[in-house]
């Protein structure tokens, strides 16, 4: 019966979509909760993954396009990083501005490269075409995102929780002083973290691709949610940008079945309640981010 | 300090009246209205910005949200041009208000980050609600009815040099307004803010209601800007509320120098929209270059060019300057700005 | 892959002219002196130039099309200018990139008016950027020609005086489609409408004809704008068992949809049809993805009187281009800014209301079509006639280009909408401002 | 629990606890302190003194106990609601309005100033009540004639004063002062005890100190915090020879030497 196949489908949609914003919100978060920086160009960074493994994929093929696509990326991130570093200890406000500039730098030169057109990248032969699962049928490449998604937020799990650098990012790296004392290189963890975190973005900008298309602009619809995740899974706590994600994703999928032109505006609305239930989002601790 | 027109306010002022007569040419006139109008914008803005320490990064939404406001109140309520006006003030100044109980107790990025998600949230709101807002069409047909002005007779609006001096008069109130609040002890007690919330806390200052008045007000001035916006180009668009758009008042403070003059807006307004002007018209990548010019002036310029001008006046202080906040940075929590709030001074 | 710089030589030397005044303007604007500009255009007085202001847009949803748009309307001007020009002046393009994006068009658009000083306007795809572009020519009184927005609305509540539109509207669309699609494909139809003006405005017209032709709908989805993902809606559609698709879904949707439609085996489900294609959104897709019918103004295979020489000289002047042969887009802009240069001829001034009088009524007759074309006097909508087309076969092709087959055609008078059921209400030539001459 | 017969304490605590992640702070600090005597809390780093003190002034909410004043349950208000009912603090660290001079510093704080908080035309510098009284104070902390310059721009010494004129602006009902001597040389170190001296006089003052010298010469009444509890209170010559004390100060004495 086609209504429970169509619910079964948002509800597929909406969790993969939420696996997606959890990855592009925690490369977000990382660099947030690391340097203070918010991280405007982490939008154009994810567009510009997909359109490398636009380039990439016909020559290199899908799976090396998906490893050399973010390697490329995360390389912009860290000469970003270059930039952004003389922001460190000022006005928090320039990192962002320093980002924004380099977020519409960065599409233009998208324009420049691609074109301003929009491209569909269709996914790659191995998983085209849906499964038929009787009443449903679903998108075989949606699932490998899902997977793909979870094994990524499983490194960055295993990153946080089992490394020394995890340690000091969760400990709130933004104390300089503690780093150093205990030995670490806080210029060499800071450039680690940004490019890790951009690479994150390039990443999902490829997986994303096939689904959404490719436009200049594209990121923007990667970056927003992913901003929202954060307000709403708390700064700085992992399990809070995933719980976040996938709320987020599932909210907007569901919206989707029953009032699909405000699907998008569902996300703030739930931001906003989320908001006034708990100021600090659902796992954020205070932060030295507020008063 | 002259408590009402200050000697370089008064230079600003007369220069400004004089232009058209000089700019006889029309395209001319329309781009001084533009900066007359986001003058009013900045100015509200720095309120926040660079009195208050609080880098609100949604603006655009309430710049933009104002036309709607008129727009909807000129086409559909009472016509007439005050009334919408005023409309498109309060309108967003309930809004701001609104979005300030959210953002009041925080600071520093965490309050960027709330104020760039609600701004982002209007944005869609216009398209949802484009029954009232014509979506991506824009909210058109507004009009520059002609207002009687006692003494002037009816001033026919329709003419762009009258609609010049029309925002004129707005301009100058404004600017005459917010230069009083900088110098008032309400002022003050945000400058305290910026420099140390904690201390204001313990001297007795309710800091989050201070900051949502900063917040809704600066939202006002906002609203008239954006109202006057509206009325010269005879509709409401989404695109003003943008993210890119309240990136640009933003940037706009800085390269003036928000943080360090009164006046910092003023001469940004003037610098960006000639700049985006002449850019626009030398490459169809003017984007490029504009964003390269963004990252170029947080690297090198973060003062602004009064910022820069008044180092040069004073390069001893300066530089202590430096080594107070260095060794400030230390132990202030770091949501706080360091840099020097501008003073009411100029 | 770079949609504006094709043109870089050409685009460049008109910039040029306009980036020399703004920069002295701007300068002078801020050293507080500005009259070096207007100086500098009195000194040219005596063989002054026809201004045509070109908004086109090379950003946004619609950059593929506004750069064909522009290519028409380049060559339709070079061709002038090689035969003297137009009452003994000649023509100079002045273009501004219009983003797809009512504001900033409202934005440049005031320069061109006010700064550049233009005569004329031509440029438009999307209905958003139309409408007001089409207000502010009239409070100026300045004739501008929408070239290729296809919404009813310009021509009805949004009709102005000075306002005239060259392509074909969705009631057109709609309402040549309705019999053909019903006879031929089926009657059971389902709508996909594009939850923005023009999608509405589209979906309307579709149902007014499926009254007409008896068909019925078996159900309508809302795509909202920058959907990336149709699969609940493909199955949607799967399981209401049409046996016609009306997707009212245009841009970078378009092409998402027929992707995802291809790829779920989705377009054998029913016969799909766009009532409103643009070759542009075609091309990158490609003649297996492209498929199901749908309706068009004009093609460069079109075996019709002036086409093949039109498309020679084209292919000439734009070789370089990503699509370097005409194509319904490219075509209206040529026709519309021919059709201008013509009637400022036979109006012989360049006076708004002398060239408006020329224009309204008059019958084109070389349209490269079988049909001639009517400036309808009421509504300022051109009365043309319509194709039913499909996409080619891979082994049908004779290039890359070479996508479309014409079907069916409608002839101009069963195309366009009936002067009754006219909404304009324009304002008289007396209370149009006077511009030029 | 001591409860001296001494007139009704201004600020009384009652077993406060205060907690952070596992590790207790302060545990059932019950403290009360008299109307017009200088109270000194010492004890070793990390004794809990200036979480105390946060919690005193609601900068941080207790997990239990309560605080208050004037007999006043106050354990719920924030901060800004206690300075306003006149419990004054100078910080540890400084924390002074950097831009502004020491007028403007000591102006805004000014009640007089406060209650016009919300006024947004009167020039600042026309709230004549306010400068006058900043006036007084500047002349009081021995800051004539640099009223004009910016906080930022003067020596450690001089700020250590403002720091505590802010205080004073407030017309503190009871004065915290978080080791008001800290970092000071010997000679600005004898103004500030001349100053705090005068104060003492008609002022209840709690004062966290290092400066055993500076606490014993001028404290009435002299409070030992050990590990988050009170280990001894009283007079200052009882605390000198108490053997916790001694015990718990060598202890960290040795402790901040290796340090």
């Amino acid at each position: 019966m086609p209504e429970a196949a169509e619910l079964v489908t948002h509800l597929l949609n909406g969790l993969v979509l939420g696996l997606l914003y959890a990855v592009v919100a925690l490369g977000f978060m990382l660099i947030l909760g690391t340097m203070e920086v918010i991280n405007f160009s982490h939008g154009v960074l994810f567009a510009l993954g997909g359109y490398f493994s636009l380039s990439l994929a016909p020559h290199v093929g899908w799976w090396a396009a998906l490893v050399l696509a973010p390697l490329l990326v995360g390389a912009i991130g860290l000469v970003l990083e270059l930039g952004v570093r003389r922001t460190y200890g000022r006005d928090p406000l320039f990192g962002l501005l320093f980002t924004f500039g380099a977020a519409l730098a960065l599409e233009e030169v998208i324009r420049i490269v691609w074109g301003a057109r929009g491209y569909t990248v269709s996914a790659p032969a191995f998983v085209a075409g849906p499964f038929h699962l009787g009443f449903l049928f679903y998108s075989k490449y949606r699932v490998l995102v899902a997977v793909l998604a979870v094994a990524l937020l499983g490194l960055v799990w295993w990153f946080l929780e089992r490394t020394p650098y995890g340690a000091i990012i969760k400990a709130g790296a933004h104390d300089g002083e503690m780093v150093r004392a205990l030995g670490i290189d806080l210029t060499r963890m800071r450039s680690l973290v940004f490019g890790l975190g951009t690479a994150m973005a390039g990443v999902a900008g490829v997986i994303a691709a096939p689904m959404w298309s490719l436009k200049p602009t594209v990121g923007a619809d990667a970056v927003m949610p992913a901003f929202i995740v954060v307000v709403i899974g708390g700064i700085g706590s992992f399990w809070g940008a995933v719980l976040g994600g996938l709320m987020v994703g599932l909210v907007s999928g569901l919206s989707n079945l029953v009032v699909p032109r405000g699907s998008i505006l569902v996300m703030y609305l739930l931001m906003t309640a989320v908001l006034l239930w708990r100021p600090r989002g659902l796992l954020g601790q205070k932060s030295i981010l507020e008063l | 300090m002259n408590r009402w027109v200050p000697l370089p306010m008064l230079g600003l002022f007369l220069l400004a009246a004089a232009l058209p007569s000089v700019l006889w040419m029309g395209g001319y006139t329309y781009l001084g209205t533009e900066v007359m109008i986001w003058a009013i914008f900045a100015l509200g803005y720095n309120l926040l910005l660079g009195y208050t320490g609080l880098p609100a990064f949604g603006h655009g939404a309430f710049f933009g949200m104002a036309g709607y406001f008129l727009g909807a109140t000129q086409k559909w309520l009472t016509g007439g041009l005050w009334l919408p006006l005023a409309a498109g003030v309060l309108g967003t100044m309930l809004c701001g208000g609104l979005v300030g109980l959210f953002v009041a107790r925080r600071r520093g990025i965490y309050f960027s980050l709330l104020t760039i998600a609600f701004g982002v949230m209007f944005w869609f709101l216009v398209f949802v609600l484009d029954a009232w807002t014509g979506g991506e069409d824009g909210l058109t047909g507004i009009q520059r009815l002609s207002v009687t002005v006692p003494g002037a007779g009816g001033l026919a609006l329709r003419d762009n040099v009258t609609f010049y001096y029309f925002v004129y008069a707005f301009f100058v109130a404004s600017t005459i307004v917010l230069w009083r609040i900088v110098n008032s002890p309400f002022g003050q007690v945000i400058r305290a803010i910026k420099q140390s919330e904690t201390r204001a806390r313990a001297l007795g200052y309710d800091t989050p209601r201070y900051k949502w008045a900063v917040f809704t007000l600066s939202c006002g001035f906002a609203g008239l800007a954006g109202g006057l916006y509206t009325l010269a180009r005879y509709g409401a668009f989404a695109e003003p509320m943008s993210l890119q758009q309240s990136g640009n008042v933003v940037l706009m403070c800085l390269i003036g120098g928000g943080f360090a003059s009164f006046y910092g807006p003023v001469l940004g307004v003037v610098v960006f929209l000639v700049l985006r002007d002449v850019l626009s018209t030398l490459t169809d990548h003017w984007m490029l270059l504009y964003g390269l010019l963004f990252m170029g002036i947080i690297l090198f310029l973060p003062e602004g060019i009064l910022g820069l001008i008044q180092r040069a006046r004073r390069p001893t202080r300066f530089h202590d300057t430096q080594a107070a906040e260095a060794a400030r940075t230390g132990d202030t929590p770091s949501g706080e700005a360091p840099g020097p709030a501008p003073r009411g001074g100029g | 892959m770079d949609t504006t710089g094709m043109d870089s030589t050409r685009g460049r030397r008109t910039g040029k002219l306009t980036r020399r005044q703004v920069l002295t303007g701007a300068a002078a604007f801020g050293a507080g002196v500005g009259f070096i500009g207007p100086w500098r255009r009195a000194g040219a007085q005596a063989k002054k130039p026809i201004l045509i202001g070109l908004t086109c847009d090379a950003t946004g949803t619609f950059a593929d099309s506004g750069q064909a748009d522009r290519r028409g309307m380049i060559l339709a001007i070079e061709e002038a200018n090689a035969r003297g020009g137009v009452l003994g002046r000649s023509i100079e393009p002045r273009w501004e990139d219009t983003e797809t994006d009512a504001s900033v068009a409202v934005r440049k658009a005031q320069r061109l008016i006010e700064r550049d000083r233009i005569d004329y306007m031509i440029g438009a795809l999307s209905s958003g950027v139309a409408a007001p572009l089409s207000e502010l020519a009239q409070r100026h009184g300045i004739i501008y020609f929408n070239s290729n927005s296809s919404a009813d609305t310009v021509t009805n509540e949004k009709c102005q005086r000075v306002n005239f539109v060259w392509d074909a509207n969705n009631w057109m669309f709609a309402n040549a489609l309705g019999p053909l699609v019903a006879k031929t494909l089926g009657t059971r139809w389902f709508i996909l409408t594009h939850d923005y003006v023009w999608g509405k405005n589209q979906t309307a017209a579709t149902r007014e004809s499926a009254k007409k032709v008896g068909a019925q709908e078996v159900g309508e989805l809302l795509i909202p704008q920058g959907t990336r993902d149709f699969s609940s809606q493909l199955l949607r559609i799967r399981s209401a068992k049409p046996q016609v698709v009306m997707a009212n879904v245009a841009g970078i949707e378009q092409t998402a949809l027929r992707e995802q439609a291809y790829e779920f085996g989705a377009d054998k489900d029913a016969a799909w049809v766009f009532p409103q294609q643009d070759f542009p959104d075609l091309v990158p897709l490609g003649p297996k993805k492209a498929f199901g019918y749908f309706c068009t103004t004009w093609h460069y295979t079109l075996n019709e009187p002036g086409a093949r020489e039109f498309t020679d000289s084209f292919r000439k002047r734009w070789a370089g281009a990503p699509i370097p042969v005409p194509d319904n887009v490219s075509c209206n802009g040529y026709l519309a800014t021919r059709e201008l240069l013509r009637a400022i001829e036979r109006a012989g001034t360049t006076r708004n209301h002398e060239v408006i009088k020329a224009l309204e009524g008059h019958v084109i007759k070389d349209t490269f079509r079988k049909y001639p074309s009517t400036i309808r006097p009421w509504d300022h909508l051109v009365g043309q006639m319509i194709y039913l087309a499909r996409t080619k076969r891979e082994s049908e092709m004779k290039e890359r280009w070479d996508m479309i087959e014409m079907v069916a055609d409608v002839a101009p008078e069963l195309a366009s909408p009936p002067q009754s059921a006219s909404k304009c209400k324009m304002q008289s030539v007396a209370e149009t401002p006077v511009y030029g001459g | 629990m001591s409860a001296p017969a001494t007139p009704a304490p201004v600020l009384e605590t009652r077993g406060l606890r205060r907690a952070f992640g596992g590790h207790v702070v302060l545990s059932d600090v019950s403290l009360t302190f008299a109307p017009n005597r200088l109270s000194a809390i010492i004890g070793p780093n990390g004794a809990g003194k200036t979480t105390c003190f946060n919690l005193l002034t609601g900068f941080l909410a207790p997990d239990a106990g309560q605080i208050l004043f004037e007999g006043r349950d106050i354990t719920a208000l924030p901060p800004d609601r206690r300075a306003r009912l006149g419990i004054c603090r100078s910080f540890q660290v400084l924390n002074l309005f950097d831009d502004y001079t020491v007028l403007e510093n000591v102006r805004v704080a000014v009640p007089a100033m406060r209650r016009r908080g919300f006024d947004l035309w009167t020039p600042a510098g026309a709230v004549s009540e306010a400068e006058d009284r900043a006036a007084a104070i500047i002349r009081r902390v021995g800051l004539a004639g640099r009223e004009h310059v910016a906080a930022r721009f003067m020596s450690y010494g001089q700020r250590r004063l403002l720091e505590i004129g802010v205080a004073l602006a407030g017309e503190p009902a009871v004065l915290l002062m978080d080791e008001p001597t800290s970092g000071l040389g010997s000679r600005p170190m004898e103004t500030l005890r001349e100053l705090v001296q005068r104060l003492a006089e008609g002022l209840t003052i709690v004062v966290i100190e290092h400066d055993m010298s500076f606490v014993l010469s001028l404290s009435h009444h002299v409070v030992v915090l050990h590990r988050g509890t009170v280990i001894a209170e009283g007079p200052p010559a009882a605390i000198r020879d108490h053997a916790e004390v001694r015990e718990a100060y060598l202890g960290t004495l040795r402790y901040t030497r290796t340090a």
